[in-house]
């Protein structure tokens, strides 16, 4: 769906933000780009949907070559949503800018209605609809920036940080609704710092550093090496910590459900168990002993 | 300052607007190929409107008049963008006066382009260009723009207040009179829009340059 | 300090009958009001249509202090044409100051053009603040105004905002780490200021086109305006009687 | 420190954003203020430091009334992070941005150097000093935006989402950061969304809903009300999650260190003991049975 070839930008200011970058992103795969500030993560999106052409490699996004020339054939395939939701809206109000991409792709009204009132609902904004976009705090910006997004229902579906500064709950339902749509067949990538979340979501993953791909793979391909997610400026999510108190686990847990699993088949094979059985009679003599 | 609603007797109104259509549609027609060829230039386009807009609904006061008077900013739109787009933003910004402020006003409107809109960049432009060919530096430059973009602009607008309000005396009797009325607070406005003008183009040149019209600033 | 204080549009979103008249019928209202406003040539018809306004405006309940503000402008204009007239027009002299000599009837023309000011820049008032632009917009264009000029309306609008948005996001920020604590620190924070503001208007305007673009940016004004309904009927009937009787007022009026 | 008594604000486009909210502060506190988007954090924040004054109710910070006139003297004990990065850096270069706050408040040019260096490296951006602040990634603006309030050593630090958008190991320094500052006498109040790092670090925590306060107090008084929490479009802590599972449990852990106690503490008083025996037992007669 996604093909990146070799891509290099330097920004006019100076900064080579992409080094020499390739990856392979398949039909329907929902891939999470990960790295530190300034790795590049934000130059990449851009060069997907063509808001930057790079300065030397390729990229074709929904069989299309990313060209100047293309850009508004890409941008029908594939939704961006910015990472600052200050830079994407723009219209009077919320309904406005919702209404906005739906209208220039040429939809009847009644279909953009359906759209809009689709869209607000998917990100919790159905109340707002009539405010000005200046009066809105940051997060209803985010999400109206996102619904903006979604009622033009892309193929493909590019997100910078999607998640930050959303709550909790916002967050949950944003990433249920991503999830549905991947499985209905939408390619999603999104850039986002949550270590936490990516593994829930997520089934692939490319680390970025210093404009080049550390690694690009399956979850487990990148979580397992830790120290080069340290040099990443990543960490592994917080539920994998615990189970640092088991050393001879073979494969830390990524996620809660993972935890679980793992702590109940532990309590099955008995793994735990003589652990606890000497734990026990150490107690049992302490309190013999007493 | 800008000509209010009513002021002008119907056919004064009528017989300014015609001139003022005439360039604002040949500015339209530039401005349309430039959008088609260069979306990117839009930003520019936009804020320079905003910025006239801005700066020409500065009020100072004129002593014993009773009316107020501010700087144009069309001769720093000229200088980036030409004086015919210029033509343009200066006609979209007086027109948003009107609405918003009832600076100005819609009858009105036509005069109002003809002194501000066109008689600002075109003047400011010349001016620019010519100091340019001179070998005058571009700081320089623009400012004698600002000057002349600015007095030019209330020379216009002088006259047609006088044509208007002459009554019994003669049109350049009062045309005088209005203009040295304006002189104590235009001259200062004149600099001031001078020192503004060359700023402006001085910082963009250092900082931006990309978004210069290349073909504009040479000398 | 608020990006929306001094702005129109506030009050152009609320909801009153005249918000809520289609803006086609506004605009051939306005241009037939502001017609006979100066083709009349008679202070009867100036009268009765800023007495028609000011109904307006406070059947509309625009807010008060902001019609204040809004004729502060013509004000100053009628003021100027009425001493302007008392010196130039007219043969009766009631007074003299140095050169001057001041005339009655003079006056009394200088009072019938403030008037018309007055009435004008009400009309021009009224239609502005009860209006929101995109749906102007979309009135120009229906009446076939070049797609250009009317983008550019947009653009210059759009970019108001901005720079009223940009300008106080960066007043905030200075006066928050104490950029206006002194004169010498005020002094340096509004150089900086009104250098940084035309680059980073001009940045955000560059990414938010480029937003646009993305969202499939063709044509600025987006959307349609609905059909014309009973209230625009009963509006478009009520001013084409006023208009009616306007006419004959000046055809057969006092001039 | 800070005493907020029965405010009330209302944006003049509408929205009822605070509506009579009482907080107390003392000097020397962490404290977390949550809550939905748009439940009024960031309105609350900005009257703490005078950027926007109550139309009824009052505001104490250091002392002071904050008030129009106040806001210069205020402004010298607090220090306020904005939640947008392009809200708040406007200075041509990052050195400058960092240096704008300790000149205006007078100090000497060596000493402007000192909180330069001290502030760009508590942040991690010494080596981004020169460039222009247009030409950073929005995460890097985010570090300068912290930077550039640190250097001024405010002795109240008011901070809107600071984590949002940095990378996890930018995260976690800085968070390291407030809480050694905090120790060194700082009162530190944030908003945030991210659950899971409040229990980490604050010790008072403020629960905002529709812009009045739902709860505030310790952490346990907070997150041990789940209904109230989920009202407030929050959650637990992934790792409370997994110890759902355990569901005789009195308090469920909000951080891994707890966690890991907790688990021990089975482990050693043999609670889990029966029933990793029974699970044992069954295993072994599945096993003989087959
Ligand atoms: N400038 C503004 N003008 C009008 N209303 C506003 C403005 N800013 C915020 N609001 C409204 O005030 C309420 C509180 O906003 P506030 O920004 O304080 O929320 P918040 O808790 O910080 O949310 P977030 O988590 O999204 O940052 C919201 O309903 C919001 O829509
Ligand atoms: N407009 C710009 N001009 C010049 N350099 C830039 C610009 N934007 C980003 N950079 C630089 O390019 C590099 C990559 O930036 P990018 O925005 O892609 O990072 P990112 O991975 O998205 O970071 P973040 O997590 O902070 O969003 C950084 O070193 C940054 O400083
Ligand atoms: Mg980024
Ligand atoms: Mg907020």
């Amino acid at each position: 769906m996604i093909r990146v070839d070799g891509l290099e930008y330097t920004y006019p200011g100076g900064a080579k933000a992409l080094d020499g970058v390739s990856l392979e992103v398949p039909e329907g795969s929902f891939l999470a780009i990960m790295g530190a500030n300034g790795s590049g993560k934000s130059t990449l999106l851009k060069h997907i949907n063509g808001l930057l052409t790079g300065q030397a490699g390729s990229v074709k996004t929904a069989g299309m070559e990313v060209r100047r020339k293309s850009f508004e054939e890409v941008n029908r395939a594939i939704g961006f949503v910015f990472q600052d939701p200050n830079d994407q809206i723009f219209a009077p109000t919320v309904r406005d800018d919702i209404c906005y991409g739906p209208r220039n792709l040429g939809l009847p009204e009644n279909e953009v209605g359906r759209r809009l009132e689709l869209a607000a609902e998917q990100v919790a904004i159905t109340d707002l609809l009539d405010r000005p976009i200046h009066h809105l705090s940051y997060g209803q910006k985010k999400r109206l920036s996102i619904a903006g997004v979604l009622a033009m229902e892309p193929r493909v579906l590019v997100l910078d940080e999607p998640t930050a500064s959303l709550d909790p709950m916002g967050e949950r339902r944003l990433m249920r609704l991503l999830h549905d749509l991947n499985r209905g067949g939408m390619t999603v990538v999104m850039a986002t710092h949550d270590v936490d979340l990516v593994p829930l979501y997520a089934r692939q993953v490319c680390l970025l550093r210093a404009g080049r791909v550390a690694v690009a793979g399956g979850l487990r391909d990148v979580f397992n090496d830790r120290e080069l997610i340290e040099r990443c400026h990543l960490r592994l999510p917080r539920i994998s910590y615990l189970f640092e108190m088991f050393p001879d686990l073979e494969e830390l847990p990524l996620t809660v459900g993972m935890a679980r699993r793992e702590l109940e088949e532990m309590l099955e094979l008995g793994e735990l168990g003589p652990v606890v059985i000497d734990r026990l009679r150490e107690v049992k003599e302490g309190l013999a002993g007493a | 300052m800008h000509i209010p609603e009513g002021l002008l007797p119907a056919e004064q109104a009528a017989a300014w607007y015609a001139p003022a259509m005439a360039f604002l549609g040949a500015g339209l027609v530039g401005l349309k190929r430039r959008l088609a060829v260069l979306p990117s230039s839009r930003p520019l386009v936009g804020l320079m409107g905003a910025f006239i807009f801005v700066i020409s609904l500065m009020p100072m006061p004129v002593p014993g008049l009773g009316t107020v008077s501010h700087p144009c900013g069309t001769p720093m739109a000229a200088i980036l963008l030409g004086p015919l787009t210029a033509t343009v933003l200066g006609s979209v910004a007086l027109l948003l006066q009107a609405l918003f402020f009832a600076h100005g006003g819609i009858t009105s409107w036509g005069a109002n382009i003809i002194s501000m809109a066109v008689g600002g960049s075109f003047a400011g432009f010349a001016a620019f260009k010519l100091s340019r060919r001179a070998g005058l530096g571009l700081g320089i430059s623009a400012g004698m723009a600002g000057v002349v973009g600015d007095l030019v602009t209330y020379g216009i607008t002088s006259f047609q207040i006088a044509l208007a309000l002459h009554g019994d005396e003669s049109v350049p009797y009062v045309w005088g009179a209005a203009f040295a009325s304006f002189l104590p607070t235009q001259v200062p406005l004149a600099i001031a829009e001078a020192l503004f003008t060359a700023g402006v183009v001085v910082f963009i040149a250092n900082q931006r340059a990309e978004i210069l019209d290349g073909a504009l600033m040479r000398p | 300090m608020t990006e929306s204080s001094g702005n129109n549009d506030n009050y152009a979103w609320g909801d009153s009958f005249l918000s809520r008249i289609d803006p086609r019928v506004k605009i051939v209202a306005v241009a037939g009001l502001l017609a006979v406003n100066l083709a009349g040539a008679s202070y009867l018809v100036s009268a009765a249509i800023a007495t028609f306004m000011a109904l307006l405006m406070v059947l509309g309940r625009i807010p008060y202090r902001r019609q204040l503000l809004m004729i502060a402008f013509p004000f100053t204009f009628a003021l100027f044409a009425i001493t302007s007239q008392a010196v130039f027009k007219g043969s009766d002299i009631v007074a003299s100051l140095g050169p001057f000599d001041f005339h009655l009837d003079g006056f009394y023309h200088g009072l019938f053009l403030a008037l018309r000011i007055i009435a004008g820049g009400l009309v021009v008032v009224v239609l502005g603040v009860t209006t929101p632009l995109n749906r102007l917009c979309l009135a120009l264009r229906w009446f076939r105004a070049p797609a250009t000029f009317v983008e550019v309306v947009q653009l210059t609008y759009r970019y108001l905002f901005d720079i009223h948005a940009e300008f106080s996001r960066m007043h905030e920020a200075q006066r928050s780490r104490l950029g206006w604590s002194s004169a010498g620190a005020g002094l340096a924070s509004s150089r900086m200021l009104g250098g940084s503001l035309f680059l980073r208007v001009y940045e955000r305007g560059l990414r938010s086109s480029e937003a646009m673009r993305c969202r499939g940016a063709g044509n600025v004004v987006n959307g349609t305006l609905s059909p014309p309904g009973r209230l625009d009927l009963v509006a478009g009937i009520t001013v084409s009687a006023l208009i009616g009787c306007l006419i004959v007022l000046a055809l057969g009026g006092p001039a």
